[in-house]
């Protein structure tokens, strides 16, 4: 099989759940043009009515689509920029994912929102950088950040597939990133990590694009560290139980996050750690700074997210 | 009680029953039953019952914070409701949402909802998903004259004009926003703004549940035909607090004369004299009794069991880790 | 000097501010009658210029705040519902916060956003109980959660006069607590702790009106352990430093945060102290579960909320 | 740059300087000296323009993701502008901001904004404190035909006009919201929904700087003799792609012949019939030279240092931890 990239994996899951299940659909600004790659191909194969351009009104067609998910519909909404993901979030906080306790079970809001290009983009600054994962893991909303094509594919099936709303967030650092796929792609369960490589001395956690980052720094320090490189994939609900497994072995925890720093993911799995799993060391972050902002020029947009350097720093400390 | 709104007398009667069902509940949280109080529907019941009238069994309704006459009006069980409000696990949400959030999707009725606006676009969408299944289902999303402010919607008054949804705006124009006159809060018109959107809109007599009933049915006409979105301005007045905590904070925010003046245009007075003396005491008697068996069910029925508390959290079954230790 | 009450003092703060500085003002919805305590008898002194009841339009009277502060105003701004705090994240988190960096510097955006009743009313059900200062730490905003009636006082005052957005989150839970004033009320400093009751084996730090829950336990637990209560008053920017202190001398950590769990406040508090301070026992927090939605009914709502008895045994079992 | 737009020939030139500014800036995102991309306003400068031209020098702006047309017209340093787009420590914003956030604050821009929508309820707040003030200062707020289905836009047209802000709407109609042409967009019309608000509206010429600096006179009238808000549709459109993003992409939504038939109506070319051909030849080599001069100025300016990348992050000099170790 060919090499599968990261944006056209999202694309044929779409695809493959849109021809599944006559219930899904697809809402977005210039979905039809499939600007953002995610739709690309769509509105022609299925039509203006399963595949639909919405106006820029994101509060309004998203708790459209909770409407429809109550009367058996399963949408899937694309946001063209992360910070969207604070503009809907009393939809999707306050409103779709507190349904199904509210009515006391009476129904159930399977949307799903997908993010195609969430964090730094590169030169398009402040109000379009943002990565707010952590804050629907907060609140408790189902959250995927995918790192391989394989596994974008396999969590936004899933992710369709759930019976609760699902944020997919598909990290701008991950769309270009191709994976030589060998089996046939297939459903990837949700709360469930993997584990890229196997180490004995330090598990790197990290989220998203970062794993990339993770695996060259292992790579940079093979032979000189043994890195397990922990890839949580959900990072709400985390696959704890895969994490204390982990520790178990290594004793050693660092984390790359590409969150701010208070309250962040990164922090989540620290205390985790340190409150019920094996820890042999204090274990270490590497974040972007506390209530960052992305400044415009580039080496001030790459300075205020988590460096490689950083990382490769961050397991040397853990290791003193 | 009768699922039934086409007689006169049945208007009344469930006019009625929605009134006696609010004075219940004012009772009940007087006396500690019902926690976190209510916002209290008295006065406006004619819109609830009017629009509902309109509605074939099937169609489907958002609600507010005050919502308690629409849930009524669309057909839900007295007794569950208040057993609702008293949080008790035979409420219809098994005590987990409360006055607010009182919800009977079996009988479309998809939720109040605590949030102001909130509701509009929740039923555009059920309204959306009808359209596509060509079920024929229409959808009324009630709110309130400060709901009419709120940005979300707005943009769905847009989206629901484009694309020609089945789904009915029902502006409940109370004249208040809890301390809010309307005067101060809404620049231009009700029906002006809808009419920028593109969407025909209507001024009716709040009070009058016949005069709403047909203004309803021509929405709903219009809606079934496939030819979009209508809205509804109904002049009402709540004839109590925004909310029983006012009994305590004592706001004064509308003019003695103008309550007496209403009052005197009491949606059930208006009704009742389209009916016989007779018909109407067996609908207050009918609603009584409803209403007291309503209590008696509800107080008697169990509390639900702490352990339970995040049931029903998520619809996949999932849980989270807890919060201690 | 008489008992003050929080609310009292929270109200005169902002009586104290509007007559010392012209150019502070007050929006919200019912504040000129003073609904929710706040605001009450403001207008009726200041007029409607300067306490000015808007629509239900939160998202445009947030940002409209913004631009009054960009040009040399100092707004107050008052939500009715907690969980406006996730409608207005965009105007906050994405508009206000980031202008100064954003323009290079050019501006300061002194809005102050109060939160009279944040967390569990009792009975207000899902939508109305939450309490979401923990997003608010996460994308970096100065938020403040005061404990205490004199600090809610002297935090509103510095919340006013920061020329930062500041968020005050005013517990329900705290709002009816009255406290002895023996000395003239003054501002209290935005970023520092406060240590309401010294201590030697363990360090509970509690959040907002949970501080009075740890005194409680505190004292339970008397002649048994002994609790240092550490009220952070700030949740962001957090007082690490006092943290570190104090942890110098107790080396054992508890935390209660009326936040759900995963990325909340206790869990960046944890994360902090394990990477970089003294412990030598794992730390343990008591907070909301993950995801959490408060159920309507009494007895579900209280479940879902940080309990005394919960942090009584958290105490015990870092002590073990 | 002279800092008047007084005559037919001022207009022009500042016209002609968007025009080659956006041209300059194009051949720098194609040299890869600006990153990011742009969003061109090539097509629509007679809006900035012509609505600039009725502003005195300390009323307001706030501008959008396509932004540049109003931060010039409104009297930005195009040598600056240009460093702020290339990054640099000299340009508006010492390179923080970049093309959608270019402000300068002394000079009354309050910023481009890249939330579609959300510049408006800061220039309300703008006009409200210009208000409490008596400033007699107008704040202009600019934004798209998809703007208009934000609601926190709308939520702003209820306030500004209850509220009578010295805030004109200046809606920049160019037929597309990215690749969503209006018809499928818009329901109602862009005037009936200001209207529906209490705003007068009108629809004029966006190809025109002059038939639109009269109706934005009119409105800056209206605004400082204290009859609040207006609302002005400019009929306009984008000759290039929504951003440079689409060189690469390729999306086709707009018919060949569209973009044909309004390049003939190029802004700049209607202007220009309104002068002397050699007022053309002076305004257009004066535009050339001075961008030539921005363009070294801004390709010979500092980069910022990486330590300092998150100064200004707080007003208050605060500063949080890093993210490392
Ligand atoms: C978005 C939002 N803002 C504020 C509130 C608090 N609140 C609850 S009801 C209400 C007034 C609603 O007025 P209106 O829409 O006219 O309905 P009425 O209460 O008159 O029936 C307000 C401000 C809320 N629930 N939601
Ligand atoms: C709230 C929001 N949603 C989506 C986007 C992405 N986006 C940027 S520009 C744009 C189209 C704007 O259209 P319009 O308002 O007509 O302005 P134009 O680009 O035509 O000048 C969109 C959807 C955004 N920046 N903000
Ligand atoms: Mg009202
Ligand atoms: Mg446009």
């Amino acid at each position: 099989m060919a090499k599968l990239s990261y944006a056209k994996a999202l694309n044929r899951a779409l695809r493959d759940e849109l021809t599944r299940d006559e219930s899904v659909c697809v809402l977005g600004e210039d979905v039809g043009a499939g600007m953002a790659q995610l739709t690309l191909g769509l509105q022609a194969q299925f039509g203006p009515g399963r595949v639909m351009d919405t106006p820029i009104s994101e509060q309004a067609f998203t708790s459209l689509a909770t409407g429809a998910a109550l009367c058996g519909m399963r949408p899937v909404i694309e946001f063209q920029i992360p910070s969207l993901l604070f503009l809907v979030l009393e939809q999707i906080a306050n409103q779709a994912h507190k349904f199904p306790l509210m009515t006391g079970g009476q129904v159930a809001v399977p949307v799903t929102y997908v993010v195609p290009g969430s964090g730094s983009r590169e030169g398009w600054a402040g109000q379009h950088s943002d990565h707010p994962y952590s804050i629907y893991a907060h609140v408790g909303v189902t959250t995927v950040v995918p790192a391989m094509p394989s596994d974008a594919y396999g969590l936004l099936v899933s992710a369709i597939r759930s019976d609760d709303p699902t944020v997919v967030f598909a990290p701008a650092g991950a769309m270009g990133v191709r994976e030589d796929v060998t089996r046939d792609l297939v459903p990837v369960p949700i709360g469930r990590a993997r584990i890229h490589r196997a180490g004995t001395d330090v598990t790197c956690v990290a989220v998203g694009h970062l794993v990339h980052e993770a695996l060259a720094a292992a790579g940079e320090l093979a032979g000189e560290v043994s890195v397990e490189v922990f890839d949580p994939r959900t990072v709400y609900p985390f696959d704890w139980p895969a994490l204390a497994d982990s520790l178990e072995r290594t004793g050693r925890l660092v984390v790359m996050d590409d969150s701010n720093r208070s309250c962040g993911l990164a922090g989540e799995v620290l205390a985790s750690a340190a409150e019920g799993m094996r820890l042999i060391a204090p274990p270490a972050r590497v974040t972007r700074p506390d209530g960052s902002v992305l400044p415009f020029a580039l080496g001030l947009d790459r300075a205020v997210q988590p460096a490689r350097a950083a990382l490769v720093s961050a397991i040397r400390s853990v290791m003193k | 009680m009768t699922r039934s709104l086409n007689t006169p007398a049945e208007l009344y009667g469930r006019m009625r029953l929605i009134r006696e069902f609010e004075e219940t509940a004012l009772r009940l949280v007087k006396s500690g039953d019902i926690v976190g109080g209510i916002h209290p529907y008295i006065g406006e019941e004619a819109v609830a019952v009017g629009v509902c009238a309109a509605l074939a069994d099937d169609d489907l309704i958002t609600s507010t914070h005050r919502g308690h006459g629409h849930v009524l009006a669309k057909g839900a069980d007295p007794a569950r409701m208040l057993a609702e409000l008293a949080g008790r696990t035979t409420g219809l949400n098994a005590g987990r949402g409360g006055s607010m959030h009182a919800a009977d999707v079996g009988l479309g009725i998809l939720g109040a909802n605590a949030i102001v606006g909130a509701a509009a676009p929740i039923a555009a969408g059920a309204a959306w998903a009808s359209q596509r299944a060509r079920s024929g289902r229409v959808v009324v999303t009630f709110f309130g004259d400060g709901g009419l402010n709120q940005g979300v919607l707005l943009e769905t008054m847009n989206l629901a004009s484009l694309w020609k949804l089945p789904v009915i705006f029902v502006c409940e124009n109370n004249g208040y926003a809890t301390t809010m006159p309307i005067s101060t809060g809404l620049a231009g018109s009700a029906v002006a703004r809808a009419q920028g959107f593109g969407i025909p809109g209507e001024t009716v007599d709040g009070m009058d549940a016949v005069d709403i009933r047909s203004a309803a049915a021509a929405a709903v006409e219009r809606a079934r035909a496939g030819a979009g979105p209508s809205f509804l301005e109904c002049l009402t007045y709540r004839f109590g607090p925004h909310h029983t905590m006012e009994q305590r904070i004592r706001l004064s925010y509308r003019p003695a004369e103008e309550v007496e003046r209403w009052r005197l245009r009491d949606p059930l007075v208006i009704q009742a004299a389209r009916i016989t003396p007779q018909e109407r005491e067996e609908a207050d008697a009918r609603a009584a009794a409803i209403l007291a068996a309503a209590r008696e069910f509800a107080l008697a029925s169990p509390h639900p069991d702490p352990a339970d508390a995040l049931d029903y959290l998520y619809a996949s079954g999932m849980r989270g880790r807890g919060g201690e230790g």
